[in-house]
């Protein structure tokens, strides 16, 4: 089955990006595609990738990036939403692109299941 | 080609339904979502809106947001009517639990009964809510 | 004992602020609504009561800007409550001892 | 009609996500307790009559691993919650037509 | 020199209040509010910490993050008596309700019905909640 | 009188550096002082100069820039907050400095009121 993934907000302030991540793994894990995630709302700074934990914590940016790379995951970040808050080109992390929310809608037209994580 | 493509022709429609739970102007959600709607109106998909909890004041008539600073966009769900985007519902007790009646609203929608809104949410294929 | 300002910038009806400053909130402190708190004063809302009750013991504000945003101009306050600006909310900040915030 | 699964991922003393929920779904859909919403799945708290009251036309389900987190596997939960985890939040999702958050 | 310098001497001993009202995880606010009171405590000041409603979920014991991978913080509570932080309350009425009692938690507190808690509240000088 | 000012929300997201701005101008309106403002939790989002919303919305990264150049207020950045969500130097808004926490329990020691605003 196909899966398309929304987040609405960032990563560390809630927990939706870590639930997403563990979603997504265990979906592929099961032999489900994840073609799409669709970052929005204060979702787009999971892109960021001057993003820089603790060493002992958990780096969302680079589990998203490892995990896009590794199954051919789109990892897009709203431009609007990612204008308003400052997530453009020269800080986005590897793995990721920007589009408009077109690819959001698209994601639930193309996907046989969107599942929304957010605050 | 995407591997999507091979399964789905061009011309499936879906049913989406968009859910507003929350209000205006102390979040960012309810603008934010609009602006989805006003996107996915673009494509042939089957659209609906609910309004429901605080969501309903999103609807409020007579919003003037000079003295906080932030944009108005009330307005603009008086342009969904445009993009064709008719199916707009607003759930009954949540508008009657603030005191507010349909013509509190700025535009015309249809008030549904919590019973009705169950089986409209329950036809739907995909429901995004922010 | 300080005389408290207590800020409620949350909904009534979405989330629990109001409630636990009304259950902690001391006799003869102040209470400020604003943000998507300003819901808390209008009448005739589900949440009224709980605030009507402890009118007799605590003083309420609601910040005009937050309600005029939201359209609520028209809808009728809770007799008693004070309509102040931004201005207002400064003084009343400074006329309590300490500011704090339902998060 | 689409087999509905609901997501709920806020605590029921906090926010009224559950609340909502449990108004508005339909009898034979499923809900999915899931982080901070794991809190409603706890026996004796004052959120757990309201689940109840639901359990005979709804399908509980709760999240091991935010149980875990959150040190809540020596809490008693309500009777007939079942307990999954990431791979059958997985599973759920497919076996149902459409997730909805209540965010 | 700063303009409060001139004001206030150095050795003001103020009473902080750090307040908690969300369960940890869901949100980054109970760790967040931790490492302030950690920094606080190396201030000379007199500091409270209190825990009502989602907040007393903070000091649950047997807390295990390995499912979720996230850090599991809740033994730093346990630090705070190292950080002579010794006022720490959490709200009768909040453990009830969620059916919780004084030995659940992974700390010695002060538990107050929510009559004391008023009291202990209105005696602050700066109440910081996050 | 003296102002501390705590911000725990990120601009757009909650409406709470909007109320903090407002407030802050108008004290400083009715001849009070704003020392400090302190950005903690996702409020380090403020100090993002590659904010930029749309051109009839407000800037709030300028405008908090603006008015601290203007009135002398200390604008600071939680450190450990701003390294896990990527807020550091290179994209610093002018006006605003990165430093600790006891930057924030300094500013309600020194102030005669800390208002906090969060979500």
């Amino acid at each position: 089955m196909k899966f398309g993934i929304l987040i609405n907000e960032g990563p560390f302030t809630h927990q939706a990006s870590d639930s997403a991540y563990r979603f997504a793994v265990a979906a592929i894990e099961k032999g489900h595609k994840v073609p799409r995630v669709f970052f929005y709302n204060d979702g787009v700074y999971n892109a960021n990738r001057l993003s820089e934990p603790q060493s002992d914590d958990r780096n969302l940016v680079a589990l998203w990036s490892e995990l896009g790379k590794a199954n051919g995951i789109d990892l897009v970040v709203c431009i609007a939403a990612g204008l308003r808050r400052g997530i453009k080109e020269q800080i986005l992390q590897e793995g990721f692109r920007i589009s408009g929310l077109g690819q959001l809608v698209e994601a639930g037209i193309q996907n046989d299941r969107l599942v929304v994580f957010g605050d | 080609m995407e591997p999507w493509e091979e399964e789905e022709g061009p011309d499936v429609v879906k049913r989406f339904m968009y859910v507003n739970r929350r209000a205006p102007y102390g979040t960012i959600y309810a603008l934010e979502c609009l602006e989805v709607v006003l996107i996915a109106a673009a494509f042939d998909q089957d659209v609906s809106v609910v309004f429901v909890d605080d969501g309903v004041y999103q609807l409020k008539k007579n919003q003037d947001t000079t003295g906080i600073g932030m944009k108005n966009f009330s307005k603009t769900y008086r342009a969904l009517d445009d993009y064709d985007v008719e199916k707009i519902y607003v759930e009954k007790e949540s508008l009657e639990k603030r005191g507010l009646a349909a013509d509190d609203l700025i535009i015309e929608v249809e008030v549904v009964a919590a019973d009705q809104l169950r089986k409209i949410m329950a036809q739907q294929d995909v429901v995004i809510s922010s | 004992m300080s005389k408290m300002l207590h800020l409620i910038n949350k909904s009534p009806f979405d989330r629990n602020a109001l409630d636990s400053c009304l259950r902690l909130a001391e006799a003869g402190s102040s209470v400020l609504l604003y943000e998507d708190g300003v819901y808390a004063a209008m009448r005739h809302a589900a949440s009224s009561d709980a605030v009507i009750k402890r009118m007799k013991d605590l003083k309420f504000y609601v910040l005009g800007a937050d309600i005029s945003a939201r359209g609520l101009d028209d809808i009728s306050l809770i007799d008693g409550i004070k309509v102040v600006d931004y201005g207002g909310f400064v003084d009343l900040v400074v006329e309590h001892d300490v500011a704090q915030s339902w998060l």
